[in-house]
């Protein structure tokens, strides 16, 4: 019914689309995969009006249509469920539901809240959220948030009389296991009425959900699976364009780390009220000790705190055996800790500032002389790193907001990395990533990791998690539930954790 | 969570105690200050100041800002005072088409800085300071200079004629404040100003016209300056280019006092009424408890920071700039 | 704060040294020939400019038509006078007075305001350097003076208010029976003339041992400002105000309507400047009195002597020092004369005779 | 694309321009005494615009200035017989304290700067005229110019107004490009949480650029109280806005780490050019308001540069 036939879309210096064709049928659930740049995203905003083609037709039922905006689209029936973030905060929940279609309830100019609420507890009930729509959206979990996303886009089944097809673009990031469960059933579910395209980066998942895998590389879609004859290291394959490495988490590069050190880090009962309570391990030199638990079981907390952005309720911490007394993130940044932050474009980079700007940042110190730069010297030092970890940059000079993620989270890692930080926090480091990059990143974990750098991380999934880690601690609501040790063939499986986080 | 509850509670009507603290403060100096006589007096010095602080709240919570309102404020009052002449000069006759023209030319004022600052796509800032001195210099071209006199007395009753102890400009003011609380909780604009505010690209995203938003903001931020502007010329009788002079900082300092964030988002006209009546009280209390003249500014200015700090929500606050 | 007292001690006797320094006529010399060497012959056809604050204060438009009629009275069209508003800047008033100087290459006949007294010398120094002829009014510092710069630093024409602010302020204080409050309100702070003007008031009361000045409040010649502090004097003092001394017209309005606002009708007031508007409240009697300066006169009587300067109609440094600092003329204006003097000055605007520079003057001007 | 390249050149084209169509007008204006005159004339209101530039880097505004450089004029009048040269550090502390303290009140109170500044500003304007009497005063001649005379002279028939203007900016630009602080500030400007992830003290770095455009304001106003030989608390009134717009024409926008001091530079320049233009194009008294209001309106839209922008508020 959906149908995009021969898309095309030039950006200046980049063919973003090169004579796309893609289809959906009534009810259908399409997979959508490819590394960062391939032209999923492009492609997406095609289908739903943020971008027009150079090129080719969209057709809906064998007519042709055009959209200049979002809008435009929406009133066909597409509508975009965004990953979590795109609910405004500051608003209610009716509010986002119905943002932009408020019209229906109003008369004479004036909104009629009771008739909202109302119907934003039907759209809520479809997706099985029972909170009261008046709600202040910041109150809201992220899975809740997510739903709402989805409740949201399902409005349009009231207002479009023809089929729907809704766009899911990286729903899963922020959710936990069970969560997504609940999202998949419901998705399923919907297909009465609905039909869905799924981006994701997690390929297990894509693999579980879809009918069909649109698998895109270059701006060109290589390959269409059906879901039976689905391999993921067939579609990993057309999606690099050579074979992934078996041993995607680098296993067996993964050595012992140095038992006996002096710990680089030691948590002695901390507790940072509201935050996490009672938390005590030993960081030593060449470990990767990885935290695991929900959103909000406290793991960002500890990073925090090790880092100097979250001063302890209760309890000692030391870094290389000496208290922490001050917390802030100059004292971090002194005693070695390198913080690789989860929102890498807000914390990691600053956009705006050339690519040796940002490696340097945390460590301008180094290259002064009494407050003044060598500048020389930090390009030279950007220019070894580029090479180092093949950032892909024509020069030292380029805006880091232009880079794609992997190669921003490489400067991220380099900036660290190059001032000797031998304490490293990794957030959700590979979050985002497509293949390739994610590759990069676990061996320069296994590299950091046979220096004796200590790392301590949080990873986006569990599978890496496991992969990674010497060390697993899994947290729940802020208390350590469990400790395991990871080495190499004797891993704890992915029950074993989940056990102990819900 | 009870923890937390007292926490929002106190944030949301911090602004009130501070203005609470503030009249027990200055009726414990001077008892005189606690009077009706004295209220009626803030509150006439408060009328046209809430007409402008109001307007600029809509801009403010979008998360833009509007600077010209001085500009706006002397036009609408100069051609307010020059059609109401050429009608008649008496609310009695033809000349009270020259309150809906005011209140029409400060819309359409709004509608062309909204325009300039949209489509060029200038930062508000810029786009409303430069407005600001074409507004102001308008005027000038207008007038040539001279004031204007409103004489009429069935206006003037806009001071002269009170209800229980309080002008009608009070009662006007009031009417407009229950106006736009109206606008930002009941009607979509109002709405759509939290939208923009709270997340520009992502209300976009959802369909939202933000551009449009914007621009209504704008027009409807002009109406209420011209509101402002006739409350003031009611006030002393005079329009004049310099009728719209002090509004700028007066009045967004106001809007910030209220506990409205510069970032959007956050806030509204009832925080801008307290914010207006801090202010106020602060100018009135000043001169009633005899403090002289050359302390008068850094008194206030310290006030003022004292207002902000107690009403900002510092926990959700990450940095500010 | 010790260098503050340090300050104006040393400031008396520096300023007591150049004024005997200036009678010996030492200082004159020096700086006359520390700038002097620009001084030209007469020039024949002078851009004639005025420099003010700005056009929403009918003072200043009053100011302005006075330029105007002097150069119509030359047989030129009205637009010929060039004008240089400062919006209340002094470092525009400077910046525009040079870039005028070299646009006209100092072919200039300028008359001005220089909105605060320091910026006075800068601009002389500029016009002299220059050898345009230029004329002040109001503002300029007390050592600084038309005669220690030979010609081009034509007059300078300012009104000493101390002495009819007190005037009006006997009237007022007669009014109220000579007994019972009075309030102040003032100018901006730091300007000249809103000194002086409370500095008459305060004379007055020295002899009205009843009475008593309540406060004194910067109005900043403002009319809503005026308005705000003069209801918040309501609340202080209530009924204990018996009388209003105000610094200027403008702020006499403003007051008036908060008297209005609050249902007092009957209230004395007196005032300053002598607007038309003022005049005619004098005339209902809602004002006792104020004082008029003819502004009309002093704007083309200012630019007139700058450009009859430059145009070598006068020479003034032949002129005697009460030529060329004198104190402009004053009249009051009361109810009983209202009617006559609006019939004379401001029904019609008398046709003035601009070559008559002195005839009218108050003396030459006195410092303290 | 081509035009992409000129993007970051427009501010200084505009200037260009404008110098140009003035030129074609009359003259007299291109004549290199009246440009060097224009630009010594604008240096005070330049100098404010500089150390404006620093608060408007980090992504804040600086509403004090005017109030600081009013200040600085009567204290530099009033410690002059006292302190001689001494007079000049204590402005320049004074301006550093103050804007040490807006900054503390923004960063550690939270109180947004357009707030904090205008506050601060009060104080300020309250200890001029508390320090000055509410009157005007001036400074006595011979002493102003045996200890300041420098700063009012001419060299080579260039006045030195000139020189301290090119050796602050210069100062300022080496501030800015190439000293750790410089960094820094562009990355409190361009990304405040990755500056505080990557261990800056932001706090210490917004306080330091509030203080410089506290001590600049103060140097701005002790140049002015020396040029028109005394002080008044009201002296430096006019010069705010046309601060702000300079450092806005220039092309250093409110959203912080794009911009410069160069570009203030230019744009200091362009506010004079358009200034004196008004007299060149002979635009009626009535009308230089608002002629103004529009030129500003289209100079902005040329000299900013969009593509920095992320959302436009």
């Amino acid at each position: 019914m959906y149908e995009l036939i021969n898309v095309d879309k030039k950006f200046p210096g980049v063919h973003a689309l090169k004579s796309v064709d893609f289809k959906i049928g009534r009810g259908e659930i399409v997979g959508l995969v490819g590394e960062n740049g391939a032209g999923k995203s492009t492609l997406m905003k095609v289908i739903y009006g943020a971008h027009q083609p150079d090129g080719g037709d969209i057709t809906i039922d064998g007519t042709k249509v055009r959209f200049q905006n979002p809008r435009q689209a929406m009133d066909h029936g597409i509508g975009m469920v965004f990953q979590e973030q795109s609910l405004i905060t500051n608003l209610t929940v009716m509010e986002n539901i119905f943002l932009g279609f408020e019209q229906q309830f109003v008369s004479y100019g004036v909104i009629n809240w009771k008739a909202m609420a109302e119907a934003a507890r039907k759209q809520l009930a479809k997706v099985k959220l029972d909170i009261d729509p008046g709600t202040t959206t910041s109150k809201l979990s992220f899975a809740q948030r997510q739903l709402v996303e989805l409740a949201k886009v399902l409005t349009l089944e009231e207002r479009i009389d023809g089929d729907l097809v809704i766009l899911l673009d990286e729903p899963t990031s922020v959710l936990a296991k069970e969560e997504v469960e609940l999202l998949f059933s419901l998705v399923r579910e919907l297909t009465k009425r609905a039909s869905f395209i799924f981006v994701s980066h997690r390929m297990d998942e894509v693999l579980d959900l879809s009918d069909r895998i649109y698998v895109m590389k270059d701006g060109e879609v290589v390959d269409v699976v059906a879901h039976d004859d689905a391999n993921v290291d067939a579609i990993q394959h057309k999606m690099v364009g050579r074979d992934v490495d078996k041993e995607y988490y680098r296993e067996q590069k993964q050595k012992p780390y140095q038992v006996e050190a002096k710990p680089l880090v030691a948590f002695q009962n901390v507790t940072a009220t509201g935050k996490y309570s009672d938390i005590s391990f030993d960081l030593r030199p060449g470990e990767v000790l990885c935290l695991v638990g929900t959103e909000g079981s406290g793991r960002e907390a500890i990073l925090r705190t090790i880092f100097g952005l979250e001063t302890p309720s209760a309890g000692a911490v030391s870094i290389k055996g000496v208290p922490v007394s001050k917390f802030n993130a100059q004292v971090g940044v002194a005693n070695g800790v390198g913080y690789i932050p989860r929102e890498r474009k807000v914390e990691g980079i600053v956009a705006g500032m050339s690519v040796y700007e940002n490696m340097t940042l945390s460590q301008m110190g180094n290259y002064a002389n009494s407050g003044v730069l060598r500048i020389g010297e930090e390009k030279t030092l950007a220019r070894r790193w580029i090479d180092r970890l093949a950032i892909k940059t024509p020069d030292v000079y380029k805006d880091c907001g232009g880079l794609s993620g992997g190669n921003q989270q490489k400067v991220v890692l380099a900036k660290w990395r190059s001032a000797g930080s031998d304490i490293i926090l990794l957030d959700h480091p590979t979050r985002g990533l497509d293949i390739g990059a994610k590759e990069d990143v676990y061996d320069m974990v296994r590299e950091m990791s046979d220096d004796g750098v200590g790392i301590i991380l949080v990873a986006d999934t569990l599978e890496e998690a496991i992969g990674l880690s010497h060390t697993i601690i899994v947290l729940k609501d802020g208390n350590a539930q469990k400790r395991f040790d990871c080495s190499p063939g004797d891993k704890p499986s992915l029950y074993d954790l989940v056990h102990h986080m819900i | 969570m009870s923890n937390v509850l007292t926490r929002d509670v106190l944030i949301k009507w911090a602004p009130l105690i501070v203005l609470l603290v503030l009249v027990l403060f200055f009726t414990a100096m001077e008892p005189r200050f606690f009077s009706l006589r004295n209220f009626a007096r803030i509150g006439i010095s408060s009328a046209p100041a809430l007409m402008v602080a109001i307007g600029v709240t809509f801009i403010i919570i979008m998360g833009s800002i509007d600077l010209s309102m001085e500009g706006t404020v002397s036009v609408c009052a100069v051609v307010f005072a020059f059609a109401f002449i050429a009608l008649g000069g008496t609310l009695a006759s033809w000349a009270w088409l020259a309150i809906p023209l005011a209140l029409l030319v400060g819309g359409a004022i709004g509608l062309v800085n909204g325009l300039v600052h949209v489509l060029l796509k200038i930062p508000s800032f810029m786009a409303s300071l430069a407005m600001g001195f074409v507004g102001t210099g308008f005027a000038l071209l207008l007038t040539g200079g001279d004031r204007i006199r409103v004489e009429d007395d069935l206006f003037r009753s806009l001071l002269t004629e009170r209800w229980f102890g309080f002008p009608i400009m009070c009662y006007v003011a009031l009417l407009f404040l229950l106006i736009a609380w109206f606008i930002q909780s009941r009607t979509t604009l109002g709405r759509n100003f939290y939208a923009v505010g709270g997340g520009e690209e992502l209300a976009h995203a959802s369909g939202l016209n933000v551009n449009r938003v914007r621009i209504m903001g704008f027009a409807l931020a002009g109406v209420f300056y011209a509101v402002g502007a006739l409350l003031a010329v009611g006030r002393i009788g005079i329009a004049e280019t310099a009728t719209g002079s002090n509004f700028m900082f007066v009045s967004i300092t106001s809007v910030v006092v209220g506990g409205t964030a510069l970032w959007g988002g956050i806030g509204g006209v009832w925080n801008t009424l307290i914010g207006v009546l801090i202010v106020n009280v602060i100018n009135n209390g000043m001169v009633v408890i005899g403090l002289p003249g050359y302390v008068q500014d850094g008194v206030l200015g310290i006030l003022v920071i004292a207002a902000v700090v107690l009403s900002t929500d510092r926990k959700s606050v990450t940095f500010v700039k | 704060m010790s260098f503050i007292k340090n300050y104006i001690a040393q400031e008396t006797i520096t300023r007591r040294n150049l004024l005997l320094a200036s009678a010996y006529g030492v200082g004159g010399a020096a700086i006359s020939s520390m700038l002097g060497g620009m001084a030209r012959a007469a020039i024949t056809d002078p851009t004639v400019a005025w420099s003010y604050r700005n056009r929403t204060n009918p003072y200043w438009n009053e100011i302005v038509s006075g330029g105007e009629a002097f150069v119509e009275s030359l047989g030129k069209p009205k637009d010929f006078l060039t004008h240089l508003i400062n919006e209340g800047s002094s470092e525009k008033s400077l910046a525009d007075v040079k870039a005028l100087l070299s646009k006209t290459n100092g072919e200039l006949a300028l008359a001005i305001d220089t909105n605060d007294a320091p910026n006075a010398r800068p601009v002389v120094e500029s016009c002299v350097e220059a050898g345009a002829y230029v004329s002040t009014l109001w503002n300029k510092t007390d050592d600084l003076h038309p005669w220690d710069f030979g010609d081009n630093y034509v007059s300078h024409m300012s009104w000493s208010d101390e002495g009819p602010a007190e005037q009006t302020a006997r009237i007022l204080l007669d009014a109220m029976g000579g007994s019972g409050g009075v309030v102040h309100l003032g100018g901006i702070a730091s300007n000249n003339p809103a000194i002086e003007r409370l500095a008459g008031l305060k004379n007055a009361l020295k002899d009205y041992p009843n009475a008593e000045l309540l406060a004194a409040e910067p109005a900043d010649w403002d009319t809503q400002k005026a308005n705000q502090v003069m209801s918040a004097f309501l609340t202080r003092y209530g009924d204990d105000i018996k009388g209003v001394h105000c610094a200027n017209d403008t702020i006499a309005y403003g007051v008036l309507e908060a008297l209005r606002a609050e249902g007092i009708e009957d209230m004395p007031i007196v005032s300053y400047d002598g607007n038309p508007q003022a005049v005619e409240l004098v005339g209902e009697g809602k004002i006792l009195a104020t004082v008029f300066t003819n502004p009309h006169w002093g704007g083309g009587i200012t630019a007139a002597l700058a450009y009859y300067a430059a145009t070598g109609h006068f020479k003034p440094s032949d002129e005697p020092n009460e030529h060329r600092e004198f104190y402009g003329p004053t009249i009051m204006v009361r109810p009983e004369d209202a009617q006559a003097f609006k019939a004379e000055y401001l029904d019609s605007v008398p046709t003035y005779d601009w070559k008559d520079f002195w005839s009218t003057s108050n003396g030459q001007i006195q410092y303290k | 694309m081509s035009f992409e390249r000129i993007k970051p050149h427009l501010p200084w084209i505009t200037l260009l321009v404008l110098v140009l169509v003035v030129g074609a007008a009359d003259s007299n204006f291109l004549r290199p005494s009246n440009l060097i005159s224009m630009a010594a004339d604008i240096v005070p209101l330049f100098i404010m615009a500089l150390g404006m530039t620093f608060a408007i880097y980090i992504g804040g505004i600086d509403l004090s200035a005017q109030s600081v450089a009013n200040m600085t004029t009567v204290v530099a009048t009033i410690a002059l017989p006292t302190f001689g040269i001494g007079a000049a550090l204590i402005c320049i502390l004074a301006g550093v304290v103050l804007g040490g303290v807006s900054g503390f009140v923004t960063t550690r109170l939270f109180v947004p700067s357009f707030i904090s500044t205008l506050a601060v500003g009060g104080i300020a304007f309250s200890a001029a005229q508390y320090m000055s009497g509410q009157r005007a005063l001036f400074m006595d001649a011979s002493l102003r110019d045996s200890t300041f005379g420098w700063m009012t002279g001419s060299l080579a028939g260039i006045p030195s107004e000139l020189f301290i203007a090119a050796a602050l900016v210069l100062g300022a630009w080496f501030l800015q490009s190439r000293t750790t602080f410089g960094r820094a500030l562009k990355a409190v400007g361009a990304g405040e949480p990755a500056a505080v992830a990557s261990g800056l003290n932001v706090n210490r770095i917004k306080i330091m650029a509030f203080a410089l455009s506290g001590g600049l304001a103060a140097i701005a106003g002790l140049l002015f109280a020396v040029k028109l030989s005394g002080g008044s608390p009201t002296l430096a009134n006019g010069f705010l806005l046309p601060a702000i717009v300079a450092v806005l024409v220039g092309g250093t926008p409110l959203t912080g780490g794009v911009g410069g001091v160069i570009n203030t530079l230019i744009g200091t320049l362009i506010v004079a050019v358009i200034r004196s233009s008004m007299l060149y194009f002979e635009v009626d008294a009535t009308q230089q308001q608002m002629v103004f209001g529009l030129i500003l309106i289209v100079a902005i839209a040329l000299t900013i540069d969009r593509t920095k922008l992320r959302v436009v508020k």
